[in-house]
């Protein structure tokens, strides 16, 4: 596999930046859709541009995920794709949450360049928000020497260094100083570098002994920490003391890239009762918490979500308690993943689990029938 | 110590599972009068919550029975309910929720025995697993 | 500025009043300026606060809301709800310094095409001297 | 002159005995009180065993969520069959009078007990770090003084709605001598009273006093609140905001929306701003597009906030639930409770003070606010 290089003088995000804006200035991209600093300079939000008078403000790798790409061109592109062919240069969990929501119909990737780019993790949404400036020059180190100062836990263990499903994906581990590698991944990609007029001449070699360093560096971080948590979780014991302080406020659900109902099964009618049925429940255990449900909301998501979940982090970022949601979610979304080899946001060709069967599988779920069973 | 009396759910789909059900019953075979029969239209109708919620919230154990692989009513029904069941069985395993006390096997119209068996056999089994820890913490 | 500002006026106007005050207006070969962009709505108090609030963030210089008079309105007491959901909007807006002058609120009858024409004048006018809008132009909104 | 007991312990020890015998007594169905929990914080709780009240924490400082959201959750369907005691603070009684006022619930059966209110600690900095019990003496001893606890959250430092009204029963937590060794809690209604009647034996002694409200220290500390409050309105400048103003503030919101789902004046099971009309649809983004070349994704966060406001902010309780459950700490309780004085001023209006006053929106005069009209 090789790829091209692009000039990165002035540094990794003005090298993306001027990449994208060249695509832009040559009408191969119609719009960007970019992460822009806020005008109180404390957050990112992303924006829709055609205009680049934002572009100084852009940068493709902030330092903490306030929205989820993905959820973002979900909300673009979740009644089709209008005629304006977007690039959106996005984080390798974005890139997988886009495929996810690709395969639940949400995101519609007809008119899209996904363009994937290398991550060195993010800062929690909170640190950052106590001292913006110092979160953004920590960043600045970070994306020079390629290591993060505490970084978000699930950062720490992201061991998909570089999705495959990018159409593009902007190499910044192991490219030559000042430059960047452009890997085309689709056909869609190789296109466009071919109007682009670079050629995928360049050998990846130092590019792939880099990716497979971090990534194992990552794999190893992963496994000792998914070990640990299982023992801290194991148990009702010891799962209801961590999300006992949970307040109901389903802030996890609404930003989850994946959770794309628009009206959520827990806070519809299905789970609002009679007094009646609250007090005898009270009354089975002495008493009944209130709001009810929270640990079968916990449950019931996790069920319904985590063989798409990326482990973006989002949740935890927006929980309001601090509990470990993305955690939790982490360790059951990757059980549940490889009880259908199934990793996600890996493949748009993968399909989802829950669509399709074989007629000979999981015989372990299904308890054996003996004739000769008698009551004892 | 009063003997432990589980309370159990049973899922059965309309088109086998409550068929072997009436079978048992034409037949005046008998099971645990703890086990509480719920019928669905068919086992893949059911969703990880039916299954969730009833453990937080009072089961001990929750059982489920529709048709065999290749006989659904619906063509597809049980082999959807086998992988959504798979997610809950690997949920509970994970955090330790006790993934025994979930149980899936099939019951054909004409399978009053495999029915009183299984209900029985469920009752027993979870009597020995003893009652589900969850269902007395006040703090779901 | 390299070009004359052409305010934009959005105006909700209530089927048997306003509208037909503007109708009237039109019929009599009054003259008024071409800012507004009217809105038939069947009763002025089908307007909700966010209807006005939408039209502001939208790039809308003014936002005017027309009905019948008081006791007039053809379903009764429609016109008495608008006033206060009108005041409770533009109250919010002074609060908050976020240009309470580019909303209004006025009666105009079916007869009225001369205070029609008379209004619209007056609030383009107005707006004129405000200048454009600052969320025409606002990208985070 | 109204009746009022005195216990023979404080405040928060008594109340529980009171409900704990009620329920032994089979007087309440059961009762809703702040409980512990095993992270160490506190929820509420339906409780109906009389041997779990020992561990519950009726009056802790902390407001895990708007006790009106669970009330409302209670009878949404239908009303109570039987008295069950809820003891909640003074701004979750009207939060759950505003709802009821709006069909979300009913009051019928319930016997409300609510404290004059020192206030509550932000969730974050208590629960988080834990450090709830620790700030316990520092919190009574304010208390006892009738100053405004240190630490507290901005929307209770402000706020100048602290004596309970509606309440059934008044639990004096500030205001009479010694809450923590004789507490005094005030009969307000004619069931109340009656509900009392055959504790006596347990630890009350009737006395007649002055109201909870008529006392110097709470004359006094109600001057303390009013200067928090001008001072937070003076630093704000709210209505300097304009446009600008207001990005600067709602910049940073990531569209989460849990201040909607925390409030508890926001009922509606789906709100406006997440339904399908809320939902941009390609040619609204090619629209926008071409007239502004940028723009915001996901948009609409400005109009969500203002549209917030105008949908609720003339019921908005201030009990500052909106502002806890920021994760990126915009002070939304500041904004909704200044914008929602300035609207309650302008209809005469305060949310929850009567569940027979109507909603101003849903009634109106013939003659009024001439000067809304041009």
């Amino acid at each position: 596999m090789k790829g091209a290089q692009i000039p990165a003088p002035k540094g990794i995000a003005d090298g993306i930046l001027s990449f994208l804006k060249k695509g832009l200035q040559e009408g191969i991209f119609d719009a960007l859709l970019l992460p822009v600093k806020v005008p109180a300079g404390d957050s990112f939000s992303y924006v829709l541009m055609r205009e680049t008078d934002l572009m100084d403000q852009a940068s493709p790798l902030p330092p903490v995920m306030p929205v989820q790409g993905a959820k973002a061109l979900s909300n673009l592109t979740r009644y089709g794709n209008g005629a304006e062919k977007i690039a959106v240069p996005m984080r390798p969990c974005e890139i997988r949450a886009a495929v996810e929501l690709h395969k639940l119909e949400q995101v519609n990737l007809e008119n899209v360049f996904l363009i994937g780019l290398d991550c060195p993790g993010v800062l929690p949404l909170k640190e950052y928000l106590k001292n913006p400036k110092k979160g953004d020059a920590l960043y600045r180190k970070a994306l020079q020497e390629w290591a993060l100062e505490s970084p978000r836990w699930v950062c720490e263990i992201c061991d998909p260094v570089s999705p495959e499903a990018a159409d593009l994906h902007i190499g910044i581990m192991g490219a030559p100083r000042g430059k960047l590698f452009l890997i085309p991944n689709t056909p869609k990609g190789k296109k466009l570098l071919k109007r682009l007029d670079l050629k995928a001449e360049s050998s990846l070699a130092s590019r792939q002994t880099e990716i497979k360093k971090l990534a194992q560096k990552r794999t190893k971080n992963k496994e000792r920490a998914l070990r640990a948590l299982r023992q801290e979780v194991r148990g009702p014991e010891r799962l209801l003391e961590i999300f006992a302080n949970c307040i109901n406020c389903h802030n996890c659900m609404r930003v989850c890239p994946v959770c794309y109902c628009r009206q959520c099964y827990f806070d519809s009618e299905a789970l609002k009762m009679t007094p009646d049925n609250y007090l005898m429940r009270a009354q089975r255990k002495g008493g009944l918490r209130l709001m009810p449900d929270t640990l079968l909301f916990q449950l019931g998501r996790m069920s319904h979500m985590s063989l798409s979940c990326v482990s973006c982090g989002m949740c935890e970022d927006a929980c309001p308690m601090d509990i470990p949601v993305s955690r939790i979610f982490t360790l059951v979304a990757r059980d549940a993943q490889i009880v259908f080899g199934y990793l996600a946001g890996r493949s748009l060709q993968e399909p989802l689990p829950q669509v399709i069967y074989r007629e000979e599988e999981l015989k372990e779920v299904e308890t054996p029938y003996q004739e000769t069973y008698r009551p004892s | 110590m009063k003997s432990f009396q589980p309370k159990i759910v049973y899922f059965l789909c309309t088109w086998c599972g409550t068929g072997g059900c009436e079978t048992a019953a034409s037949y005046r075979m008998s099971y645990p009068e703890n086990v509480l029969i719920s019928r669905v239209n068919c086992t893949g109708s059911l969703s990880a919550v039916h299954i969730l919620r009833p453990l937080i919230e009072g089961a001990d154990g929750v059982v489920i029975s529709g048709c065999h692989p290749g006989d659904c009513h619906f063509e597809t029904g049980n082999y959807r309910a086998r992988r959504r069941i798979a997610v809950v069985k690997s949920l509970l395993e994970t955090l330790g929720l006790g993934p025994e006390r979930v149980w899936f096997r099939y019951v054909a119209h004409g399978e009053g025995r495999r029915f009183v068996d299984t209900a029985a056999e469920f009752n027993d089994h979870i009597k020995k697993l003893g009652p589900n820890p969850l269902k007395m913490r006040r703090n779901t | 500025m390299e070009e004359a500002f052409k305010p934009k006026i959005v105006g909700f106007l209530c089927n048997w009043c306003a509208y037909a005050g503007a109708d009237l207006a039109g019929v009599s070969r009054l003259k008024y300026s071409a800012s507004i962009l009217p809105i038939r709505v069947m009763c002025s108090s089908r307007i909700d606060p966010l209807h006005i609030i939408t039209a502001l963030l939208n790039g809308a210089d003014g936002v005017l809301v027309a009905g019948c008079h008081p006791g007039d309105c053809h379903y009764q007491q429609g016109n008495y709800y608008t006033r206060r959901r009108f005041a409770a909007v533009k109250r919010i807006l002074e609060t908050l310094g976020f240009e309470p002058e580019r909303v209004r609120l006025s009666w105009v009858s079916a007869s009225e095409g001369q205070r029609f024409a008379q209004v619209i004048g007056d609030f383009t006018r107005k707006i004129a001297e405000l200048g454009p809008a600052p969320c025409r132009t606002e990208a985070f909104l | 002159m109204d009746t009022a007991f005195t216990l023979n312990e404080g405040v928060e020890e008594g109340l529980k005995k009171i409900l704990s015998s009620l329920l032994e007594k089979g007087k309440i169905q059961a009762a809703m009180v702040l409980d512990h929990t095993e992270g160490g914080g506190a929820a509420y709780s339906l409780i109906t065993d009389p041997q779990m009240m020992a561990q519950t924490r009726p009056l802790l400082p902390l407001m895990p969520a708007n006790a009106a959201l669970a009330l409302s959750r209670l009878t949404l369907k239908e009303p109570l069959s039987g008295p069950v005691a809820a003891v909640v603070r003074p701004c979750e009684l009207r939060a759950f009078v505003e709802l009821v006022k709006r069909g979300q619930g009913s009051l019928d059966h319930f016997i409300f007990i609510s404290p004059v209110c020192g206030g509550v600690y932000p969730l974050q900095e208590t629960l988080v770090k834990g450090g709830i019990e620790k700030k316990l003496p520092e919190y009574r001893e304010a208390m006892r003084q009738g100053e405004i606890a240190v630490d507290i959250r901005e929307a209770c430092r402000t706020c100048e709605h602290f004596v309970p009204t509606g309440a059934d029963m008044i639990v004096a937590a500030m205001g009479q001598d010694d809450p923590e060794t004789h507490g005094t809690v005030f009969m307000q209604t004619d069931r109340a009273a009656e509900l009392i009647q055959d504790l006596g034996e347990v630890m009350i002694a009737e006395k007649q006093t002055e109201g909870p409200l008529e006392t110097d220290l709470i004359r006094k500390h109600q001057g303390l609140r009013r200067d928090q409050k001008k001072k937070l309105a003076q630093e704000m400048q709210l209505d300097q905001s304009g446009l600008d103003g207001l990005i600067e503030i709602f910049g940073r919101c990531i569209g989460c929306h849990g201040c909607r789902a925390v409030c508890p004046i926001c009922y509606c099971e789906l709100c406006v701003f997440e339904s399908r009309d809320f939902e941009p649809k390609p040619v609204d983004f090619e629209r926008d597009l071409s007239r502004k070349g940028r723009l915001r994704v996901p948009p609409d966060t400005l109009l969500y906030h203002l549209g917030r406001l105008n949908h609720m902010a003339l019921s908005c309780v201030g009990c500052g639930s909106c502002t806890d459950v920021c994760p990126v700490d915009i002070p939304v309780s500041s904004i909704f409770i200044q914008v929602g004085e300035s609207l309650q001023e302008l209809f005469d209006y305060l949310p929850g003070r009567d569940p027979e006053e109507e909603v101003p929106f849903t009634k109106y005069e013939t003659e009024e606010f001439a000067e809304f009209e041009d």
